[in-house]
Order: C-alpha cells, then sequence, then structure tokens
C-alpha cells in the first residue's frame, strides 16, 4: 500500500467503521465515534504532511496506481493517485484543516444525537476531497468533485427535522449538478480530443497543442461551469448562502475551506489549457469580479452571522477567479492556501458565538458578546481577511491586486479593489457588531475541543504568508515556485507594488474607522432600514424562483396534465371507445327485425346492380 | 311477346319485394312472398313458350309444389303467433336480435 | 293481336291488383286483390299455351293457398286491433319503390337491349298435360319426389307448430 | 436438457406444475424460492461460463416446425447475459422481501410464469420463438394486474394488455413479412435470425418491417408518445409485477431493438437512427419533467424509469462503442437499482397503506436503516458516482458527444432532470417531521434487509469496479459497431 492510498482510505474506512457502528450499534459510546473520526482524519492529515515535505523539500511525485477503472478497446482509465507540486499543496492545507475540524467539531457536536452519522459524512467527506485532488485523470477527479457535492448535500440537510434544510441541501445539490453538468461535458469533449494514450493530465496536456482551437474554448469554458457551480460563481452561487443550514463545523470545512475551493484548483489544474484560451481566461477574471462584487455589497446588509461569511467566502473565491483570470494561477492558489486558514477560523469562531448563545445567529441579537479568547481569534481572521499587513491574506490578496494591475483590464482591477473596500466594510461592521456594544451579554466559553484548533489556525492565519513572501520584501516566492505552474508572466515593478499596498492599506483601514464610526457603541445595526434592492440580496434568489423554478412546475403540470393525459393518453383511449361506439351505432341495425335484414339485403343487390351495369356500360 | 312478359314478370316480382320490405303485417308479408313465385313462374312459362320446351314448366310445377308446403308452415305459424302475441305486427317478432 | 290486347288487359289487371294486395290496410282486402293477381297470371299462363299450368295455378294457388288464407284470417278472427300500427306505411312503400326502381329499371332496359325471344313454334300437345307429365317422370323425377319429401315434412312441420305446447 | 432450456422451462413448468396441483401456500413460496434458487445458480454457472468473446455461445438449435423454417434456437451474448443475470437474481429476492405480504397462489405462479418467458424471449435466437415468449410473459402480467391490482384494475388491465398485443401484432406482420420475403428469395421459410439477416429488402419494405418491431419495441419501453399505459399501470399493478415490467420487461424493449433491429435491418436502423435519438433525448426530458408534478410514488417512479429508458434508447441508437457499452450497462444498472427502489416502495407501502407523496414524512428519524437504503436506491438511479448508474450514464454521454456534440449536450442533461424529481422525493419522503402515519413507521425487518442489501451491494460493485462486468459485453458491443462500419463503408 502506498502512501497516497493510505492517505485516501483513511477516512473511508473510517467513514465506514463509524457507518456500521452506528447501524449496528445505536447506543455505542460517543468516545468511539471520536477516536475512529480523528484516526481517519488524523492519518491522512500526517501523512499529507509528509508527502508535502517530500514533495516541496525532495521535489519527489507521489504516484499510486490503484486498479483500471474502465477499458475499452485501447483506451482505458486507471484509478490512479498522483501527488504532483499541486497536489501536494492542496492536500497540504486540506489534510490539516480537514484534521483540526475534526478536533472542533468533536467539540462542536458534543452530545449530539446523530453524532457518529455526522463523523461518518465528515470523514466520507475528506475521502471524496483526497480523490478529487489527488485523481490522475479528470474522470476520478470527476468521481471525486461529485462525491463531495453529495456529502455537502448530506451535510446540508444534517439537521432534516426541518424540511428547510433538506431544501437547501437539494439546491446545493441541484445547482452543484448544473455546474457538473458542464464539467462533464467538458470532459466528454476533451475524451474524444485525444487521439490515444489514456485519459491522465500529463496525457491531456500533451496533447493540447494538436487539438481544435474552437472546440478547446468550448471545452474551457465548460470546465469554467463546472467550476462556477463549485465555487459558487454567478450565476451559480445561490446555494452557499442556503447551505449554512449545515452545523457551522460543514460550514467551516465544506463551505469555507476546501470544497467551494475545489473550483479554483480545477482551472488551476487545467492551467494549460487555459493558457491557449484568453477569451475564456477573460471571461473568467469578469465573472469573478461581477462574484466578488456582488458578494461583498450583499454581505454588508446581511445579519446572519453565518450568512455574512458565507458571503465572504463567495467573495474571496471571486478574488481567486480574477487571478486565475488573470493568469496568476499560483496566486490564486496562494489565496485559496491562506483564505483555508482564516475562512475556517471566521467559521470556527462563530460556531463557537452560535453554540455559546444557544443558536443565535442573528447580528442584532448577539450584540456585546463577551468572549474573549473568541474574540481574539475572531479578530485576528478579520484583520487578515480585510488584509491588513502582515497577516498572511496581505500578501497573497496583494499579490492579487499586482497581478491585476498587470494584467491590463482596469474594469476588473477596480471592481477587485471596491470589493476589498467593501470586505474591510462588511467584516468591520460585523466584529463592532459583536463585539462593541453598550449591552453585554455573558456565555460559557468553549471547551478546549474547540479552542486549540482555533489558535492553531489563528497562528497559520498569520504566518501562512511568509511561505510567498514577495519579493519586493526580499522574500522568493517558494510556493509560486514550488508549484510550478505556467503562469503568466506577471511581472510589476517592486515601486508600484508598494505603492499600490500602501494605497490599499490605507484605503482599509478608512473603511474600518469609517465602519468603527458607524457600528461601534451605536444602534445603526437596530435602526437601519431593512429593504432595497441590496439589503434583499438583488433578489436574485425571486428572479431564479421566478423565472426558472415555477416554469418548470408548470411545464411539468403542462406535461403530465395537458400532454400525456389530455392529448395523448385521451387520443388512444377514444380511439379504443370509437371501436366501442360504433359497434353500438351497427349493433342498432342488428335489432332483430328480419324486414330490416331484407331491406338491407335490397340495398346490396341494387348496389350490386347498379355497380355492375355502370362499369359493363360500355359492353352494352 | 316474351319481353313484354318478362317485363311484366319483373315489374310484379318488384312490387313484390316493395310489399315485402315495407309492410309489417305478416299475412301481407307473406302474401308477397307468393307474389315473388308467381313473377318467377310467370317468367318461366313465358321462356319456356318461347323456348317451346317444356322443362321450365316442371320447373314452375315444382316451385308450386314448394309454395304450397310454405303456405302449410306460413299458416301454421301464423297460428302460433298469433296465439302468443295476439298480433300481425313482424316488428314483434324479434328475438333474432337478442336480448335488449 | 287479340292476344296482345289480352295480355295487356290481363298484366294490368295483375300489376294494379297486385299494388292493392301491398297497399290494402285490412289483409282480407289483400288475400281478395291477392286472388285477382293469380288469376290474372292464370289467364297469361293460360295464353301462353300452358294449359296444364294454367289448371294447376287455378286449382292450387287460386283454389287451395288463397282459400286456406282466407280461413286462416277468419280463424284467427283478426279484429283491427290486431293488426299492426302502420302509420308510415304509405311513406315506406314509396321509399321502398324507390329504392326498388333502379333495380326493375335496369332489368327492364336490359331485357329491351338483349335479343332473347326466338319465337320457337310450339308442337301441338306443348303444354298439355301429357307433354309435362312425360317430361315430369322422366327428366325431373328426382326433383319430384324431393319435393313429395318437402310436402310431407311441410306437413309434419304444420302440424307440430301448430300444436299447443304444455 | 442444457443450461439455457434449463433456465427458460424450469420455472414455466414449476408453475405449470404448481397451477394444476394445489399445494399450501407456504408450500408454494417454498416451491418458488427452490425453482428460482435453482435459476439464479444456473444464471451464475453461466455467467461464469461465459467467455468473454463476441459471438452467440451455449446455442441450442433443435427442429421444431420444420416445413415453415421454425426452430427452437436458443443463445446468449454479452447483452441478453446482462438481462439474464438480473432476472434470475431478482425473482427470489423479490419473493424474500414480499413474501408476507401475499399469500395467494397465483401471484406466485404468475411470477414464475413471468420468468421463464422473459428468459424465453431474451435468449431466442428463432423470431417465432421470440415471438412467442413475448406473448407468453405478458399473459401473466395480465392476470396480475386483473387478479391483484389496485383501482381500476380492469380497465387498466385491458388497456395494457391491448396496447402492448397491438404493438405484438405489428411485429408479427414484420416477422411473417420477413420469412415469405426469405422464401421468395432463398427457396424456403426461415425464421433464424441469422438467416433473416441476408434477405434484401427494398426501402419501402424495409420501412415498413422496421416499423412494425419498432411500434411492439417502443410501446413495451415505451418511447414517447406510446407512454400513455405506463403510469396507469404502476399505479395499478402488484408490485411484483412493477418490478418485473420496470426493471426487466422495459429492458427487454430496449434490448430487442439491439438484437433484433440492428441485425436484421442495419442500414435502415442507420438511417432512422436521428429521428430516435432524439424522440429519446425528448423522451429523457419529457418523463423527467412530468415526473416531478407527481404526487403519487410508483407513478413517479414509474416516469422516472420512462425517463432512463429513453436515455437507454438514445444509446443504444447513437451506435458506436460507448453507447452500445453505456446502455447495456445502464440495462443492468437501472434495474438494479429500480428494482430495489420499488422493492422499498413495497416495503413502505406495507407499514404506511399509501403512496402519496405529500401524505408522508421523517422517516429518517424513525427508521435510519430504511431511509438510508431508499435514498442511497434513489441516488444511485440519479446517477451519481461509485453507484452503477454513474458508469452507465459517463459512458452513454461520451457515446453522445462521439456521436454528435448538441446531442452529446441533450443526453447530459440526464445529469439534472432525474435529479430534480429525485431530491424532492426524497425530502418530502424521509425528511422534515413525521405524521400520524409515518410516526410508528417499523425499520426494515431481518428478511428485506437480507433482500435488498445483496442489491445494494452489487450497485456499488458495479459502480466501483466497473471494469470487471464491462469486460463480458465489450466484445460483443465492439462486434456490432465493427459490423456497422463495415457496412457504412461498403
Amino acid at each position: 500500500m502506498s502512501v497516497l492510498a493510505i492517505l485516501l482510505l483513511a477516512p473511508l474506512v473510517s467513514a465506514l467503521l463509524i457507518f456500521l457502528i452506528n447501524i449496528l450499534f445505536p447506543y455505542a459510546k460517543q468516545y468511539l465515534y471520536t477516536f475512529f473520526a480523528l484516526m481517519g482524519s488524523g492519518v491522512s492529515g500526517l501523512l499529507a504532511l509528509y508527502v508535502g515535505y517530500y514533495s516541496y523539500f525532495e521535489k519527489e511525485v507521489f504516484i499510486s496506481h490503484l486498479f483500471t477503472w474502465l477499458s475499452i478497446g485501447n483506451f482505458s482509465i486507471e484509478v490512479a493517485l498522483k501527488a504532483d507540486a499541486l497536489g501536494s499543496f492542496m492536500l497540504l492545507f486540506v489534510a490539516p484543516v480537514s484534521f483540526l475540524i475534526h478536533i472542533y467539531a468533536t467539540g462542536y457536536m458534543d452530545k449530539d444525537k446523530s453524532y457518529g452519522r455526522f463523523f461518518a459524512y465528515f470523514n466520507l467527506f475528506i475521502f471524496f476531497m483526497f480523490l478529487l485532488v489527488l485523481a490522475d485523470n479528470p474522470i476520478i477527479m470527476f468521481i471525486g468533485w461529485e462525491g463531495v457535492g453529495l456529502t455537502s448535500y448530506a451535510l446540508i440537510g444534517f439537521y432534516f427535522k426541518d424540511i428547510q434544510n433538506t431544501y437547501a441541501g437539494n439546491k446545493a445539490f441541484i445547482v452543484n449538478r448544473i455546474g457538473d453538468f458542464g464539467f462533464l461535458s467538458a470532459l466528454m469533449l476533451l475524451f474524444l480530443e485525444i487521439p490515444s494514450g489514456g485519459f491522465s493530465f500529463s496525457n491531456i496536456f500533451l496533447n493540447l497543442a494538436q487539438m481544435e482551437p474552437s472546440s478547446l474554448t468550448l471545452i474551457a469554458f465548460l470546465l469554467f461551469v463546472g467550476a462556477m457551480g463549485k465555487s459558487a460563481q454567478i450565476p451559480l452561487f445561490v446555494w452557499l448562502p442556503d447551505a449554512m443550514a449545515g452545523p457551522t463545523p460543514v460550514s467551516a470545512l465544506i463551505h469555507a475551506a476546501t470544497m467551494v475551493t475545489a473550483g479554483v484548483y480545477m482551472v488551476a489544474r487545467f492551467a494549460p489549457l487555459y493558457n491557449m484560451t484568453p477569451e475564456i481566461s477573460l471571461i473568467i477574471s469578469y465573472v469573478g469580479a461581477l462574484s466578488a462584487l456582488l458578494a461583498a455589497l450583499i454581505a454588508t446588509r446581511q445579519y446572519d452571522i453565518k450568512k455574512i461569511l458565507a458571503y465572504s467566502t463567495m467573495s474571496q473565491l471571486g478574488f481567486m477567479f480574477m487571478a486565475l483570470g488573470a493568469g496568476a494561477y499560483s496566486t490564486a492558489l496562494f489565496h485559496m492556501f491562506t483564505h483555508a486558514f482564516f475562512k475556517a477560523l471566521l467559521f470556527m469562531a462563530a460556531g463557537a458565538i452560535i453554540v455559546a448563545y444557544h443558536h443565535k445567529q442573528d447580528i442584532r441579537e448577539l450584540r456585546g458578546i463577551q468572549l474573549p479568547k473568541i474574540f481574539k481569534m475572531m479578530a485576528i481572521a478579520s484583520l487578515t481577511i480585510v488584509a491588513i499587513p502582515p497577516f498572511s491574506a496581505f500578501f497573497s490578496k496583494d499579490a492579487i491586486m499586482g497581478a491585476l494591475f498587470v494584467n491590463g483590464h482596469v474594469g476588473i482591477f477596480m471592481m477587485a479593489f471596491v470589493t476589498s473596500m467593501l470586505t474591510a466594510y462588511y467584516m468591520s461592521r460585523m466584529m463592532f457588531v459583536l463585539f462593541f456594544s453598550k449591552s453585554k451579554q455573558e456565555a460559557m466559553e468553549s471547551p478546549k475541543s474547540m479552542l486549540f484548533p482555533m489558535m492553531l489556525l489563528a497562528i497559520l492565519s498569520v504566518f501562512a504568508g511568509f511561505l510567498n513572501f514577495p519579493e519586493v520584501f526580499g522574500g522568493n516566492m517558494h510556493i509560486s515556485h514550488w508549484l510550478g505552474l505556467p503562469d503568466r508572466a506577471v511581472l510589476i515593478p517592486h515601486a508600484k507594488e508598494l505603492a499600490l499596498m500602501g494605497i490599499n492599506t490605507f484605503f482599509v483601514l478608512l473603511v474600518i474607522y469609517n465602519a468603527y464610526r458607524k457600528y461601534a457603541y451605536t444602534e445603526t445595526i437596530v435602526t437601519q432600514h431593512n429593504d432595497g434592492l441590496v439589503a434583499n440580496k438583488f433578489y436574485i434568489d425571486a428572479l431564479y424562483q421566478r423565472f426558472i423554478v415555477a416554469p418548470i412546475a408548470i411545464i411539468s403540470h403542462f406535461f403530465e396534465k395537458w400532454v400525456s393525459q389530455f392529448l395523448i393518453d385521451n387520443a388512444i383511449n377514444w380511439s379504443a371507445f370509437g371501436y366501442f361506439k360504433l359497434g353500438e351505432i351497427v349493433a342498432k341495425a342488428e335489432n332483430g327485425n328480419v324486414r330490416l335484414y331484407a331491406l338491407y339485403m335490397l340495398f346490396g343487390v341494387v348496389f350490386g346492380f347498379v355497380y355492375l351495369y355502370w362499369s359493363l356500360r360500355g359492353a352494352l | 311477346m316474351l319481353k313484354a312478359y318478362m317485363i311484366l314478370s319483373i315489374l310484379l316480382f318488384s312490387i313484390g319485394i316493395v310489399g315485402l320490405i315495407s309492410r309489417r303485417n305478416i299475412i301481407v308479408i307473406y302474401m308477397s312472398i307468393e307474389l315473388l313465385l308467381n313473377a318467377v313462374n310467370l317468367s318461366l312459362i313465358a321462356i319456356s313458350a318461347d323456348l317451346a320446351e317444356s322443362s321450365a314448366q316442371v320447373m314452375s310445377l315444382i316451385i308450386i309444389a314448394i309454395a304450397a308446403s310454405e303456405a302449410a308452415l306460413f299458416m301454421s305459424l301464423f297460428v302460433v303467433l298469433f296465439r302468443n302475441r295476439a298480433s300481425l305486427d313482424a316488428n314483434l317478432f324479434n328475438i333474432l336480435g337478442g336480448k335488449k | 293481336m287479340q292476344n296482345e290486347i289480352l295480355f295487356t288487359v290481363l298484366a294490368l289487371i295483375a300489376i294494379v291488383s297486385s299494388i292493392v294486395m301491398i297497399s290494402a290496410h285490412r289483409p282480407i282486402d289483400s288475400a281478395l286483390s291477392f286472388i285477382v293477381t293469380l288469376i290474372s297470371i292464370a289467364a297469361l299462363f293460360g295464353l301462353l299455351n300452358a294449359s296444364f299450368l294454367f289448371v294447376v295455378q287455378i286449382i292450387i294457388y287460386a283454389g287451395a293457398i288463397l282459400s286456406l288464407i282466407l280461413f286462416i284470417i277468419m280463424f284467427l278472427n283478426i279484429k283491427d286491433e290486431n293488426l299492426p300500427d302502420e302509420k308510415y306505411k304509405n311513406r315506406w312503400l314509396l321509399a321502398t319503390s324507390v329504392i326498388v326502381a333502379p333495380f326493375s329499371a335496369i332489368l327492364i332496359d336490359l331485357i329491351l337491349r338483349s335479343d332473347i325471344a326466338t319465337n320457337s313454334v310450339p308442337s301441338e300437345s306443348f303444354g298439355g298435360i301429357k307433354d309435362v307429365g312425360l317430361m315430369l317422370f322422366s327428366k325431373w323425377i328426382l326433383p319430384f319426389e324431393l319435393v313429395s319429401i318437402l310436402l310431407l315434412v311441410a306437413l309434419v312441420g304444420a302440424v307440430t307448430l301448430s300444436k299447443r305446447s304444455e | 436438457m442444457s443450461l439455457l432450456s434449463a433456465i427458460i422451462f424450469l420455472p414455466i413448468f414449476a408453475a405449470i406444475f404448481l397451477f394444476f396441483v394445489h399445494l399450501h401456500i407456504n408450500l408454494v413460496k417454498i416451491v418458488y424460492m427452490i425453482v428460482t434458487l435453482i435459476v439464479a445458480y444456473l444464471a451464475m454457472k453461466l455467467y461464469i461460463d461465459f467467455d468473454a468473446f463476441s459471438s452467440i455461445q451455449f446455442i441450442e438449435h433443435h427442429g421444431w416446425i420444420e416445413q415453415y423454417g421454425i426452430h427452437y434456437h436458443v443463445g446468449v451474448d454479452g447483452v441478453s447475459l446482462g438481462i439474464v443475470m438480473m432476472n434470475a437474481l431478482l425473482m427470489p429476492l423479490v419473493a424474500i422481501a414480499l413474501y408476507k405480504q401475499r399469500d395467494k397462489r397465483g401471484y406466485w405462479i404468475n411470477l414464475l410464469f413471468v420468468q421463464g418467458g422473459i428468459m424465453g424471449a431474451v435468449l431466442a435466437l428463432d423470431l417465432m420463438l421470440f415471438y412467442l415468449f413475448w406473448e407468453l410473459m405478458l399473459l401473466p402480467i395480465f392476470f396480475m394486474i386483473g387478479l391483484f391490482g389496485y383501482g381500476k384494475n380492469n380497465f387498466i388491465s385491458m388497456k395494457f394488455n391491448i396496447y402492448t398485443i397491438f404493438g405484438s401484432l405489428m411485429m408479427l406482420l414484420s416477422i411473417l413479412y420477413l420469412a415469405v420475403e426469405h422464401k421468395e428469395q432463398f427457396g424456403f421459410y426461415s425464421f433464424a435470425l441469422e438467416e433473416l439477416k441476408n434477405i434484401t429488402l427494398t426501402t419501402t419494405e424495409s420501412l415498413l418491417v422496421f416499423s412494425g418491431f419498432m411500434i411492439a419495441f417502443g410501446i413495451k419501453i415505451p418511447i414517447f408518445p406510446f407512454h400513455t399505459w405506463l403510469s396507469d399501470t404502476y399505479r395499478s399493478a402488484p408490485m411484483g409485477i412493477v418490478i418485473v415490467m420496470s426493471a426487466l420487461m422495459a429492458k427487454l424493449g430496449t434490448y430487442a431493438i439491439w438484437r433484433f433491429l440492428f441485425t436484421l435491418l442495419n442500414e435502415t436502423s442507420q438511417e432512422l437512427a436521428p429521428y430516435f435519438i432524439w424522440l429519446g433525448l425528448f423522451g429523457l426530458i419529457y418523463f423527467g419533467i412530468s415526473a416531478i408534478s407527481q404526487t403519487h410514488l410508483k407513478r413517479m417512479f414509474a416516469l422516472s424509469s420512462a425517463s432512463h429508458l429513453s436515455l437507454i434508447v438514445v444509446g443504444f441508437f447513437i451506435y458506436n462503442t460507448y453507447g452500445l457499452i453505456g446502455s447495456s450497462y445502464f440495462i443492468v444498472a437501472h434495474a438494479l437499482s429500480s428494482a430495489a427502489l420499488f422493492l422499498m416502495v413495497a416495503m413502505m407501502y406495507e407499514r404506511v397503506q399509501t403512496y402519496t407523496i405529500d401524505s408522508l414524512g421523517g422517516i429518517a428519524k424513525v427508521a435510519p436503516l430504511f431511509a438510508l437504503f431508499f435514498a442511497f436506491f434513489a441516488l444511485s438511479i440519479v446517477g451519481v458516482p461509485l453507484t452503477a448508474g454513474f458508469v452507465a450514464e459517463v459512458l452513454i454521454i461520451l457515446g453522445a458527444f462521439e456521436y454528435d456534440t448538441l446531442i452529446g449536450f441533450f443526453a447530459a442533461t440526464s445529469l439534472l432532470i432525474p435529479m430534480l424529481f429525485m431530491f424532492k422525493t426524497i425530502s418530502k419522503v424521509l425528511y422534515g417531521e413525521t405524521n400520524e402515519k409515518t410516526q410508528n413507521f417499523q425499520d426494515l425487518r431481518a428478511h428485506e434487509l437480507v433482500a435488498i442489501i445483496p442489491l445494494a451491494l452489487l450497485i456499488l460493485a458495479m459502480g466501483i469496479f466497473p471494469n470487471y462486468f464491462i469486460q463480458k459485453i465489450e466484445p460483443t458491443a465492439k462486434a456490432f459497431v465493427d459490423k456497422k462500419e463495415a457496412v457504412y463503408y461498403e
């Protein structure tokens, strides 16, 4: 068994074990589940660090061939795992963050009736995520891709007693599947373009040059449709805010740190393809910019603490897509890396608050909460997300800004800039409303199992930025070099970069000060009016409901009632009844009256005579 | 002359058919049938006379014999039917149509 | 010439009386006019030299069958309320005539167009009882015997039918 | 008696025996179990002995009505093997799951009969024999719906049978026409598939013959617009028959397209393929969308089956290696999933006495195992990864893209359409608050688990290790495609 196979299968095995225990022994002790859950994610977390270490320092590529999935004719799809630099990099944050959130979840889900079920799904999710990351060919990647969507569906609707949660899960999965539709179509087109040699990533990239440019464009676009769905970009983002119905660890792991970034990972994975289709790259940039702006705008008027964070996630993903579109793949990945830490931290802190205050999520009801440790952690995360130096996101976001600046699309750059201002605004709004208030609310501090992972993540949020220390400060961009992705040249003069950073930081601080004036120790958040375009999320959900969901229901009804039953079935039934009626009419003639029979005979005779006479008229 | 006889025979035959179909009185129906037979007989005899051949006359004789036996049956039927229904209406005798 | 006049008169009598027969309301009227038809047909037989058939027609038809009908009519003591209520009798007659008309018209037309008359001269004894009798008992012996069986069957049938079923 | 004949006639003779010998109902069930298990064992043996190469194997050939060239001629290849296996596997499982619910001798006798009929129709290589079995398997269904059905069962039974017999008669006309044509061209009557494919037909003739076959198959599958018998029949029919119809008989229709139309009328099939592909795609979307507004579980699953069967038809008519393998694989995968799902629905009906989706809810809370399996089978119908349906759908979509990009996109909507109704159903049935109907919902009992766990495992195995199964189908599919291309280049 190779390292990767163990890494992949450990969570699966633990998921299955938890599952079996849950089914066979409904009254099993909770620590049993805890043990298996942490074993699964722990083993893979450690192995991921090992893989990351060897990949980074020894430039080693881990490969593990499991079995042949499908072999038709001379074309076969292998279940092979491959941890190249990109894969190892993904593992490096996915696995440890998963492990930390597992630890956190043991505290969060403590005494929950469905403790076992939760961890079964959770470990299953990690399995699929690893499959997605490690897959050496797109079909297996797609399996992981769908699998994470599926577990996400199960976890969003985890508290299924409230059917609204289930509907949120349905929505997530259906919207994701629209993306998958694009993804799979792209894969199929790609598959058919490849002349021979298997459907692995390396072979695809080898054959890129021979492919039709037009079909490449189509493939690139369809792949991006898949990414849109998974990474909640316009227009397929509607599921993400609703997905917050799941337990908070789920939001932290799946809807912030890992799954939603799969779209970014996938686009980066197909970087050689996107380098050949600049027009699609531009579309990606614009979609990312618009999503970032829209989400940030909506976030400024949300009250649910988790929804604010959800929109913030979407907005940050928008940033990553902007970078991807600009060709700065490793920059996007680096932002994803730091984002995983600080966004997970934010969600975990939010979860701690929610647990401490008995599942209240509205920031208007949570004003003036008294949780000093949580506050510290949340403050670090917030400062990170608004990109205050020297927190990690400062480096990653400014790298993105720099790339956009160089790339030359002023509109995108301006949108990115406005978005980062708005980010500062809504984050500080949330922080000030939660912690800076005249009223005070006391509560129990969270258990250690929840605090410990948060601390670790806080440390990572602060220092992760130094891993890719920009050259302008004398760093050497370790991660970018390690990843070795085909970035399109991003050369920004150091003076300009410094100026950009300065301007950015200055405006961010200005915005934070404004937010402080507006929200800290005031009643603004309560008195603020609650209507208008932004507060109603631009009516997008209503639009979707109006123009997509409702028409489908109407069409369905129309098909079933009018086409199937009225038109076709009636036609068939009436053709049968027609015979019946015809029989009745004919039977009327056969009424037993012999005179009439004679009459019919007469008719026949006369007709025969006339016919014969007519046809023989020439002979006569 | 033969043609005149034949035409007369045709006319009588047609009148017989009209009576057979349009009347509901079974006695009249019976007599219409007899008229048909007579019309045929007439044409047979006319042909026989024209050909100077007596076979047709024998045929007519046999037809008359058949008519006689038919008459016997019809008469007994009249008696039976009238006894059961107290009517001569042909429309009443429609058990051939099955149960209604 | 004499024959033609006789034929025309007899034919007219036969047609008129048969029309009366089918259109009369009461069966007794029909029966009486039918006798007229039968007798005129018998006379036509005579006109055609079929002297034996003339006799047979008079005796069997006009004599036996028709008197049987009259007897039955009397026997059943048919009153007016026993007669069918033929409200649309005339319409029926008219409609059926219209249907039959093309049939007769075509036949008549064919008869008129065709050339069927041979006008053979019959022998002296033609149509006499000897002539017919010889034919009947030589060439037609089998049909004759069969008819006798038929008559027997009809006899038995008539008796069985009119027997009151217990 | 050799293997295939044993598989065909064992159930039929057992059914006849049970019909004439009045045994106690428990004995009837035992005989049923023994017979179906023997058949399952024989089918297993068949599967193991089956060599993965293209030609037809296990051929039996005996004279029957020699003067008209009708033979008893059976054989199995990669595609029919799948249906034989499903038939052999599902019948005992159905009995295990439902044995407590039905105490009528006729129920089990008819099921045995229908098993034999389907086996015969799948394995027949002589058109007359095929027609015979094709009609033979209708008969039990007629009785089952009429005797044990729900609602307006007599009307529905009559409608279903008149409808399908109408189709069968059209097919019979085509078969007879072919046989007579063979006599004209080669001097002797023949109903053998191998010989009939040699005759040459004019365009009009082959179109007529084709449509005769296609009406029969289209009604049985059903293809739009021959589908209106479907939802009523499924609603009314007892569950054993619903499973047989959705899992086996409908598949038999698609299989027959492959076996008979593609063999006999290869060129005509090629020419008409685009129309049927579009019809299938339309059906896929149409049935899927129709299913969304259904409130009756069985009706909904009926339309869902129809939707997927349309996809199978598309896969066959695409007629390339991926499409053929995908469709054959889908036949098996969908048989497993839909049979399992209908079994679950039957178990649910036994507990709550209703099929109305809106009157259910919260089952996941009181019966987690039931909910788990129900959700699993529903998801396997949707075709999520690691289930057999996913592999099949991917292959069909791949084939569709190879055929034409636009058709590929439409075929790929099969990722979306089934979800729309399936997820709504899962939510409404399993989740939410319990109500007075479902609060005492009993979880799965041991015998029910025995019936559905093999199905679940098989679905997973086929989803995770498809290669092992596809190796049995692949040579047959490739042989067909090679032949098609040979014709194409001539």
